[in-house]
């Protein structure tokens, strides 16, 4: 089932094909335009540049959220999927899976291309794509509880960033922490195994959150 | 309250109330639909069918009473309520973006019964969409995608069907349909629950009007 | 019927003892203040290193402590009512979010206003500081999504699951000065060990705690009746309390 | 008739209070993020200060651009718009105005107080509010335009950032140059007379461009 | 082609042509409605109906042929035209966060005629909303949705209306209600061209019967 709810997302994704490119380009737009605002002086460029990636990688999951549930609740499918006798968190499951394949993958894909314009080294880089490959999914497993809360609210593009954004804060803070211990030429284990148990944490409790969110939502 | 899996199938409705915002929609509403019954909710707009329905398939809680599947209440139910129940609300559940022939498998794999393409494009031409199968959603008329949601029936094997306005946008021919199909399900043991503003004459069958005003 | 008078009954009888509360409370809050101020401001020696502005500390770290301990309460009622259904419960995890934000802003406000003297800056992102602010938007985001749900019933439910997701952050504030190595000062009152401050200090920071605490409870209760009256407007006692039989 | 339009937007954006603050509070989290992706040392913060406040600025206006029509749209309004008697450059206009003042404006207020946290001199504080004061006008005339011409196509909102980004990025530049100018003591007075030339162009040419994309989207 | 303003307004339309995707929903399709008149616009779901309404007044164009109002192009024509043109289609443009109220007032102002709070909750009044007025559209049942937007036909001085299922989701009363409108705005000299699948007998007024197929 839950491969259904996958297979219908991606299927909509295709459908507009800009939609996987828009999320890519967005990041990749929101990572060039810092230099632009600060200048380009590579010795500052280079410490920024895992926190401009993770920052960007952030803002661009957090963007997508919206279409996450709205389109579905607009149009009854929501209502349909509350009544399916098909488990709720399976189904919930499923669409924070391809959310992150739609938008969380490209950029895991791109990050490295992009951290070689910030003049990184190539360990960097490695730790640099690994930590967003163990953070991007949670992004996705967190922003779907928020997406739950505030469906049909007005406003709730916005409402969901402040729901959403203090819990992304710890993911920002291991994931370029973990960059930054590398550069440092320290290990960068402890980071990655603590992002690891954030991934595990929200894949076992976030499709339960969001259930019970999109019933109370839809109450 | 819980009497145990009765031997027929039904759906009891006991003391409902439903209050939403200062106004009491209604209260002390009891009814029960046996098998082969069809009970058509009426009154005038804003009296409270739609909730109604909303509350029967489990969407929100009434303010008071219960609501029994076969005695057991649908609460407690849950999955297995869900299961042998099928709900279409004013809004289809059609996505623009895909086709006719997708968004009908998708609706149905959601409610639990996986079809094939041939299958899917099978009940599409009964319901007269033949020729637009491939078509997306958006292209199509307001009547032709109620069409698309309204196939599901041709497909499901749920015994209990809660419908809201079934007959929006629906031309004669249509209606004919519908009413074909509602009265097949009937006559095979099957329940439904409709709103409805259009008259719909349907003879052969155990026919309740509900009227809330 | 009798279903009814049991759902019905409890936020009624909370409201009136509340009502009868409030008053020892506020006297207790306002003895706690005194004794604490004075303390603070005449009692305890001035600090040999910060010289008088250490003095913030007295509001600085009560505040802050009651930041992270009415979020912890605050999260708890809103579970509570989520999974019993008591809306007593929930409207109390509501009445408590504004004195959390207030604490949460004054802990923060107090922070920077000694940080400039101390390490000349009103703010540095360390991981404390980053992690106080967090809690004051966890705060923020609890009343907003209320605020935001016209629906009592779904804004109680909706705002208890996003409270016990930022339960998280909890944690992360009290030991984010073990964890990283920051700026600001680590924990010096612990139960394990015995304090390295000065008794006097020491206690008038325990005794403006208190007062705070009992602040909070003042607040907390006169809030909560207010949503009571507003929430249960329909309900016969209010009615009645309105025309005056229950006074 | 604009004012009714104005009147209108902001009636909706009051229903909602949270709506105003949230843009608010969505440009303080990400103007608070960098500096935890960054790190702290306040000489490396000095330097981003601007074009951090100004790429949040971007951000949030940007964010908030996909609401611009698309509820309008979505309910039908919108097509009683274009049949209305009423010139549509002038309702065009209407909602960029109460797009400003809903997003805009809380932005340039709260710019100073951000710009304490990252440690700024006085005088940078207020060309910086200045500055956004001249720009955020012509991000919202700017980005009414993306927001028309990418209206009911599906991932819009992401689309949208791609057109608009590389519209948005003059204003960016010469707004945080001013900034920036003022810090190194230089005059800033060429950057603030380009801003206001783009202000008034946009003024000009946005209306008439946004209502000639509303009737293609709409065609 | 233009052949300068004739005495008596009317709409007409001569040879239009409407193609979709590969379907030509009609083509050579020719009539004009005078003051007074009544057209019904027939036919099955997704013959094109609601695409010629749209081409008529104004929001798409037609693949063929011409519509004039008063022997001038409407393209031409332009403000002129959409300031005696009132169009309702199957969205009702109404606001969930605005009261109905609120509702009211935003489209008539968009429709280029302003009414105050007192006119607007009159006009709500008569379609039945009385003590709904203040209500945020978001909880209205779909039927009082519906009469929302349809309240603007009481406050509206436009000539030519061009109604696409008016009666979608309306109870009996709401129907009889609208029938009356509609009958005044025709007695007055105006026009109407509308869609439904709904019989509506009106035998007072020139009615002409357009069936797509
Ligand atoms: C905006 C800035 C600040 C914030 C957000 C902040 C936050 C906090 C928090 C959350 C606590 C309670 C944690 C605990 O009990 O372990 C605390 C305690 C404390 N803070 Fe701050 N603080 C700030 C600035 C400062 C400054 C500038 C100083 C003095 C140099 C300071 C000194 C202390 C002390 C001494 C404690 C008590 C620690 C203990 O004894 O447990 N704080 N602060
Ligand atoms: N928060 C609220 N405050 C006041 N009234 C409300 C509120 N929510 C819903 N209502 C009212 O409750 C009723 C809901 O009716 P419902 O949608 O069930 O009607 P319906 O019988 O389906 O009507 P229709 O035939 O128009 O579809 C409406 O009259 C609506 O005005
Ligand atoms: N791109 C396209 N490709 C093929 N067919 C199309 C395309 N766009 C529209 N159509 C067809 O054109 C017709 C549009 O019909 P329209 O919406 O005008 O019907 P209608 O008469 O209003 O029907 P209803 O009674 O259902 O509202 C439909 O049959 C639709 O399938
Ligand atoms: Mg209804
Ligand atoms: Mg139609």
């Amino acid at each position: 089932m839950i491969w259904w709810i996958i297979k219908r997302d991606l299927l909509l994704a295709m459908r507009r094909r800009s939609d996987v490119l828009t999320t890519l380009f967005f990041f990749v737009i929101v990572v060039s335009l810092f230099p632009l605002g600060v200048g380009p002086e590579a010795s500052i460029l280079r410490i920024m540049a895992s926190g401009v990636v993770w920052v960007a990688a952030l803002l661009a999951s957090m963007l997508s959220l919206g279409r996450m549930f709205s389109s579905d609740y607009a149009d009854g499918t929501l209502e349909q999927m509350l009544l399916s006798p098909v488990s709720l968190s399976a189904l919930v499951m499923g669409k924070a899976i391809s959310h992150w394949l739609v938008t969380g993958v490209p950029l895991v894909l791109m990050a490295p291309v992009l951290g070689i314009q910030y003049d990184l080294p190539v360990e960097a880089l490695i730790v640099l794509t690994l930590s967003l490959l163990l953070g991007t999914p949670v992004l996705s497993l967190i922003g779907a509880i928020g997406a739950a809360l505030t469906l049909g609210l007005r406003g709730g593009g916005v409402l969901v960033s402040i729901l959403v954004l203090p819990l992304y804060i710890p993911v920002l803070i291991f994931g370029t922490g973990a960059v930054e211990a590398s550069t440092a030429g320290m290990g960068f284990g402890a980071h990655f195994s603590i992002l690891g148990a954030f991934l595990l944490v929200s894949i076992v409790f976030s499709p339960w959150a969001t259930a019970a969110s999109l019933r109370i939502s839809m109450g | 309250m819980t009497t145990g899996p009765s031997p027929i199938e039904m759906l009891t409705a006991r003391n409902l109330e439903c209050i939403r915002g200062e106004h009491r929609l209604f209260s002390n509403l009891s009814f029960s639909v046996n098998p082969g019954e069809l009970m058509f909710v009426g009154g005038p707009n804003g009296s409270g069918k739609t909730s109604l329905l909303r509350l029967l398939c489990g969407l929100s809680l009434p303010d008071d009473g219960e609501i029994y599947w076969n005695g057991t209440d649908i609460r407690k139910l849950g999955v297995d309520y869900r299961d042998v129940m099928t709900y279409l609300g004013h809004l289809g559940g059609i996505k623009d973006d895909l086709t006719a022939i997708e968004n009908l498998r998708i609706s149905c794999a959601l409610a639990g019964c996986e079809i094939d393409e041939d299958q899917a494009a099978d009940a599409l031409g009964q319901i007269g969409l033949a020729g637009r199968e491939m078509l997306p959603a958006r292209v199509l008329s307001q009547g032709q995608r109620r069409r698309v949601a309204l196939a599901r029936l041709l497909v499901t094997r749920t015994k209990l069907w809660i419908l809201d306005e079934p007959l929006t946008a629906l031309d004669v021919a249509a209606v004919e349909l519908i009413k074909g199909i509602l009265e097949h399900n009937l006559a095979k043991g099957g329940m439904v629950i409709m709103t409805t503003h259009q008259e719909l004459v349907m003879s052969t069958v155990t026919v309740h009007h509900l009227v809330l005003s | 019927m009798t279903i009814n008078w049991f759902k019905y009954a409890s936020p009624a009888s909370f409201y009136f003892l509340a009502g009868r509360m409030i008053p020892y409370f506020s006297i207790a809050a306002i003895i706690f203040l005194i004794v604490g101020l004075y303390i603070a401001f005449f009692s305890a020696p001035t600090d040999f290193q910060q010289g008088e502005a250490y003095r913030i500390i007295f509001i600085h770290v009560p505040a802050a402590w009651m930041s992270m301990f009415l979020y912890v309460v605050m999260a708890f009622w809103a579970g509570i009512g989520l999974a019993f259904n008591t809306r007593l419960s929930s409207m109390v995890a509501s009445a408590i979010a504004p004195t959390g934000a207030m604490f949460t802003f004054l802990a923060l406000w107090t922070g920077a206003w000694w940080g400039k003297p101390m390490w000349g800056t009103w703010w540095v992102w360390d991981a404390r500081l980053t992690s106080e602010l967090i809690l004051f938007f966890l705060y923020i985001g609890f009343m907003s999504l209320q605020a935001a749900i016209d629906d009592p019933r779904r804004a109680d439910k909706a705002g208890a699951i996003i409270a016990l997701v930022g339960v998280v952050n909890i944690p992360i504030i009290y030991f984010s000065v073990q964890w990283w190595n920051t700026l600001h000062q680590g924990a010096s009152v612990s139960l394990i060990q015995s304090p390295k401050m000065a008794t006097a200090m020491l206690s008038g920071m325990l005794i403006m705690a208190l007062a705070v605490w009992m602040y909070s409870i003042v607040m907390i209760l006169i809030r909560a009746r207010l949503i009571i009256l507003e929430r249960e407007r329909h309900t016969a006692w209010v009615s009645e309390l309105k025309e005056g039989v229950l006074e």
